[in-house]
């Protein structure tokens, strides 16, 4: 039998040639599969990890530098499960969701393909092998927006855009790296790497065009289009799951190189910036799912508040969580308000009115999910913030605390916009709503789990803390 | 490598003034031609640096097919060749030519000693299965990058020719099938002579790879260029989305030849010593085909769109 | 100067020039042009730095083949939504802000 | 003495080159200028190669430029008759 992280990465692969080839709905069988294969792989490797520490393995069998090296610790593990999870959702939703062949036919190998490419990213200890699997992440991602047709092919071509600069800066700093060190194994260029200029210029490159490619402010424009007019399960991981590849690559590189420590308040203002500008955003969105999207913009914020707090374990601990509990959160709210989209014809924040009664499983995942975006206890969103604050206190960052307080506060009321619309009384002759029962119970299994995030924390933290280098 | 001559102080100076001329051109049409003579220049420039695989996949991918390509997007996009005012344009020339000055300081920082993996490549080439140190790492040492890549370039092929639209019926409805002037014979008879020549160049190139410069990016470009003139002079291509069992060939086979290893016991992608060599060539002549489909398919699957 | 750090200069203008062109020009095709340019500086600064010794470096040589079959799979996928959104609005720039609509 | 023979001939094809590459900027419409690079393709690139096939280290290397040779005649000569095409279309008044 291959190797747990071997199979998280090619089963999905493999099955989206498989999906392929079939055509169609029938991609939803290979799907499927994909879903069992990849749950069951990285609870194999969570297995692996407890029991004899971190994963390493050497693709080839060459061992870096020469070869290509995966590497699988506790901040990996943290968003396999997130994929994982996110993506094992997603896929049931989207077996539901596609009736006509064509769109299905679209969908599952480009589907696959980019969970392949995200596992690749999420398990690789080679910056040129991630900017490969970032490739591959980026383009079935600009797959998946262009389905949506019409207003979505802009969107569709802006972040192809962004995408295609952002790698680019990012395999700038890897060329430098390369040059000055001669390895791309991250452990090896850690143990090598100093501080001088040339360092610091290389990781500025890669840390711009990977935020650039996280849609952080003021580089942020090309994310709400994107997200919100992709469809519905497709919105759910480029929103969960695609933004997280490249933090999480950030992050790493952050905490494995020295180099730019010192700039940490400019990451954390652009954070606080993000954080701000998202949720004022949110609070005017017409749209449900245009909503739902700048509060990813907001949400992607805290994480990189964290940094200038780096390298203390409460910090990597808070933005780890926080990229977690978001990605739960984030993709019930997108597969809910897909679900509102697909039963209503459309998704205009005032036409939601009576929600509560039309639909009322799906209006509570929305509510459920939404507090924990909020933050409200005992959800996963709470405790991501909660683990940022004590970070922040323990450094004197007063700052930090400020923004996290007004980005809660602003997510509250956006949140409650949707949720007071939901409990006020329908319209007269409003007609009832239907919708498949898969849709509505998948996305109220994620939200149940973003708050069960919040009961069961101590143990993916422990995973975290046991483990961290 | 060799010494910096007048001759490479000339080229660079032609390329860097090529892009700030293609970029600036006013007319599309004029920067698309100015970019494929910059990609036949800058192949030149890799053979100065003693980069023979890397000029041979420029010249025939960046400079001929993105060329062709954007060439034939151009004719499909009439009359929306009106460049609007540039957009910030200071604030980001600002932010560029900072780019630019610290890139320069960087290189200039750089220490002389070389600190690449030659060394390594070469203490390990004969465990690899070919003797060409370039196919070595992008096929063994680092196939890995390469299955992935295998990947990109079907999905590629898989969003623009799986899900794009049907083709319009209706010929003259269809401007850019409208543009094409018919071509007449010379094009016609040197298509004829020339297409069994690039397959040869192919092969050659396929073969050549496992001990000199070549291989099967190369080859797979060589034989697309064929494609694409086929195309021109009008033959028609089967349709793109007819491409689909053709094009996923590499991208499976390596994945199949990479997890048959795992479930041998060995390491995802860990060929054995006697074995690579067959294994490579199996993974060589199959990615031959599936590059060459897909960027054949790519250009001949353009047609499918207004 | 040597060959290496010649040919490393270069690649960092052209990486500068092409990436301030894909943000200023507002034709898409001339955003693809724009970031091939700049894909093309990269791969001279990762290949050029190799030719520091007697030989050249095979392993950014494959980084870069790699890179390049990458970038023409990108811009294949921009250039087909560009003549998808001309043969959709007739246009072939995006719109300055998206953000507020309905 | 081969090798001055060598010189003289990659010297006279690069006066065809600068002759060509003038004509093409100062001749006045498609067909002339059409001329002046045909003279520089065909004829300076012969006799270019003819001076490298002189210094050429073995016979192989020297039947090799000649067949790079035809396989550029063959291609500029098509090019430039779909050139010439283009332009007599373009100057007629369009049909129908």
């Amino acid at each position: 039998m291959p190797e747990p992280v071997v199979v998280a990465v090619t089963a999905p692969l493999a099955l989206a040639l498989a999906a392929s080839l079939l055509g169609g709905r029938r991609g939803r069988w290979p799907g499927l599969l994909a879903a069992a294969a990849v749950v069951a792989a990285v609870a194999l490797l969570t297995r692996d990890v407890v029991a004899h520490g971190p994963v390493r393995h050497q693709v080839g069998g060459w061992g870096a530098p020469l070869g290509i090296d995966l590497f699988v610790d506790g901040l990996a593990l943290l968003f396999l499960w997130l994929s994982a999870g996110v993506g094992a959702a997603a896929t049931v939703y989207a077996t539901a969701y596609f009736h006509d062949d064509e769109a299905a036919g679209a969908f599952w190998p480009a589907w696959l393909t980019l969970w392949g490419g995200l596992q690749a990213v999420f398990v690789t200890a080679d910056l040129f092998n991630a900017y490969v699997g970032l490739e591959l992440l980026g383009l079935a991602a600009v797959a998946l927006v262009a389905l949506g047709g019409g207003r979505a092919i802009g969107a569709a071509t802006r972040y192809l855009l962004v995408s295609m600069l952002g790698s680019l800066l990012y395999l700038l700093g890897v060329a430098l790296l390369y040059a000055a060190h001669g390895t791309l194994d991250l452990s090896r260029l850690a143990a090598a790497a100093g501080e001088d200029g040339l360092e610091r210029a290389a990781l500025a490159a890669m840390l711009a065009g990977l935020l650039f490619k996280t849609a952080i402010v003021p580089l942020h424009a090309w994310l709400p289009p994107a997200h919100a007019d992709a469809p519905g399960p497709a919105s759910a991981v480029l929103s969960a799951l695609v933004v997280k590849a490249t933090l999480y690559l950030a992050l790493r590189l952050w905490t494995a190189l020295p180099g730019l420590a010192t700039a940490g308040w400019l990451v954390g203002a652009l954070g606080a910036a993000a954080v701000l500008w998202g949720g004022l955003h949110a609070l005017r969105a017409p749209r449900l799912k245009l909503l739902v999207a700048y509060s990813t913009v907001g949400q992607l914020g805290y994480v990189l508040l964290a940094f200038p707090l780096l390298p203390s374990s409460a910090a990597v601990a808070g933005a780890a969580y926080q990229a977690l509990a978001h990605g739960v959160a984030k993709a019930a709210l997108f597969l809910a308000a897909s679900t509102v989209l697909r039963a209503a014809g459309g998704d205009r924040l005032d036409d939601l009115r009576g929600l509560g009664h039309r639909l009322p499983v799906t209006a509570v995942a929305f509510g459920l999910a939404g507090a924990s975006i909020v933050g409200l206890p005992p959800s996963g969103g709470f405790v991501a913030k909660w683990l940022l604050l004590t970070a922040a206190v323990r450094a004197g960052a007063w700052w930090v605390v400020l923004v996290i307080a007004l980005g809660g506060l602003l997510a509250a009321a956006y949140v409650l916009r949707v949720v007071g619309r939901s409990l006020a009384p329908a319209h007269a002759g409003a007609p009832p709503l239907k919708a498949p029962r898969r849709l509505e119970w998948t996305a109220l299994a994620l939200a149940l789990a973003s708050v069960a995030l919040g009961l069961v924390a101590a143990w993916p933290l422990a995973l975290l803390e046991g483990l961290a280098p | 490598m060799g010494e910096l001559e007048a001759l490479d102080l000339l080229l660079g100076l032609a390329l860097v003034a090529l892009a700030w001329r293609l970029l600036a051109a006013p007319d599309l049409f004029e920067g698309i031609v100015l970019f494929v003579t910059f990609g036949l220049l800058l192949s030149f420039a890799w053979v100065r640096l003693g980069a023979p695989d890397v000029a041979l996949a420029e010249a025939a991918i960046g400079a001929g097919l993105t060329g062709a390509l954007l060439l034939d997007a151009r004719g499909a996009m009439p009359g929306a060749s009106v460049e609007g005012p540039a957009r910030l344009r200071w604030p980001v020339a600002v932010l560029a030519a900072a780019t630019g000055g610290v890139l320069v300081a960087a290189v200039l920082t750089l220490p002389a000693a070389p600190a690449g993996l030659e060394g390594a490549v070469a203490a390990r080439l004969e465990e690899s299965g070919v003797a060409h140190p370039v196919t070595a790492v992008l096929l063994n040492f680092r196939g890995y990058d390469t299955l992935l890549e295998l990947g990109v370039l079907w999905l590629a092929w898989l969003a623009v020719a799986a899900a794009g639209p049907r083709p319009d019926p209706r010929p003259e409805l269809r401007p850019d099938l409208r543009a094409e002037a018919p071509t007449g014979p010379v094009l016609a008879a040197l298509v004829s002579q020339l297409v069994p020549l690039l397959i040869l160049v192919g092969a050659y190139l396929l073969w050549a790879g496992a001990h000199a410069p070549g291989g099967a990016f190369q080859a797979g470009a060589i034989l697309a260029g064929g494609g694409v003139l086929l195309r021109l002079s009008g033959v028609p291509l089967p349709e793109a989305a007819r491409a689909a069992p053709v094009v996923g060939l590499g991208f499976a086979l390596f994945l199949g030849v990479g997890l048959a290893q795992a479930a041998a016991g060995r390491r995802f992608l860990e060929l054995l010593p006697a074995q690579a060599h067959d294994l490579l060539v199996l993974v060589e002549v199959a990615a031959t085909v599936s590059i060459a489909a897909v960027l054949a398919a790519l250009f001949a699957g353009r047609r499918s769109v207004s | 100067m040597t060959l290496a750090t010649w040919y490393a200069l270069v690649g960092a203008l052209l990486a500068a020039l092409g990436l301030h062109g894909a943000v200023v020009r507002r034709h898409l095709l001339r955003k693809v042009l724009a970031l091939n340019l700049a894909a093309s500086g990269v791969f001279l600064l990762l290949v050029a730095p190799g030719a520091r010794g007697p030989t050249t470096d095979p392993v950014p040589q494959a980084m870069v083949i790699t890179g390049i079959v990458v970038a023409v799979s990108a811009s294949a996928l921009a250039i087909w939504l560009a003549r998808r959104l001309h043969a959709e609005t007739g246009r072939a720039a995006l719109p300055d802000a998206e953000d507020d609509r309905a | 003495m081969l090798e001055l023979a060598s010189s003289l001939f990659v010297a006279a094809g690069l006066v065809f080159f600068v002759a060509g590459t003038a004509g093409l900027l100062r001749f006045p419409d498609a067909l002339t200028r059409l001329h002046a690079l045909t003279k520089a393709d065909n004829l300076g690139l012969g006799l270019l190669f003819v001076g490298l096939a002189l210094r050429a280290a073995s016979w192989s290397v020297a039947v090799r430029l000649l067949v790079v040779w035809l396989l550029v005649l063959f291609a500029s000569t098509t090019a430039c008759h779909l050139v010439a095409r283009a332009a007599l279309e373009a100057r007629r008044p369009p049909r129908g």
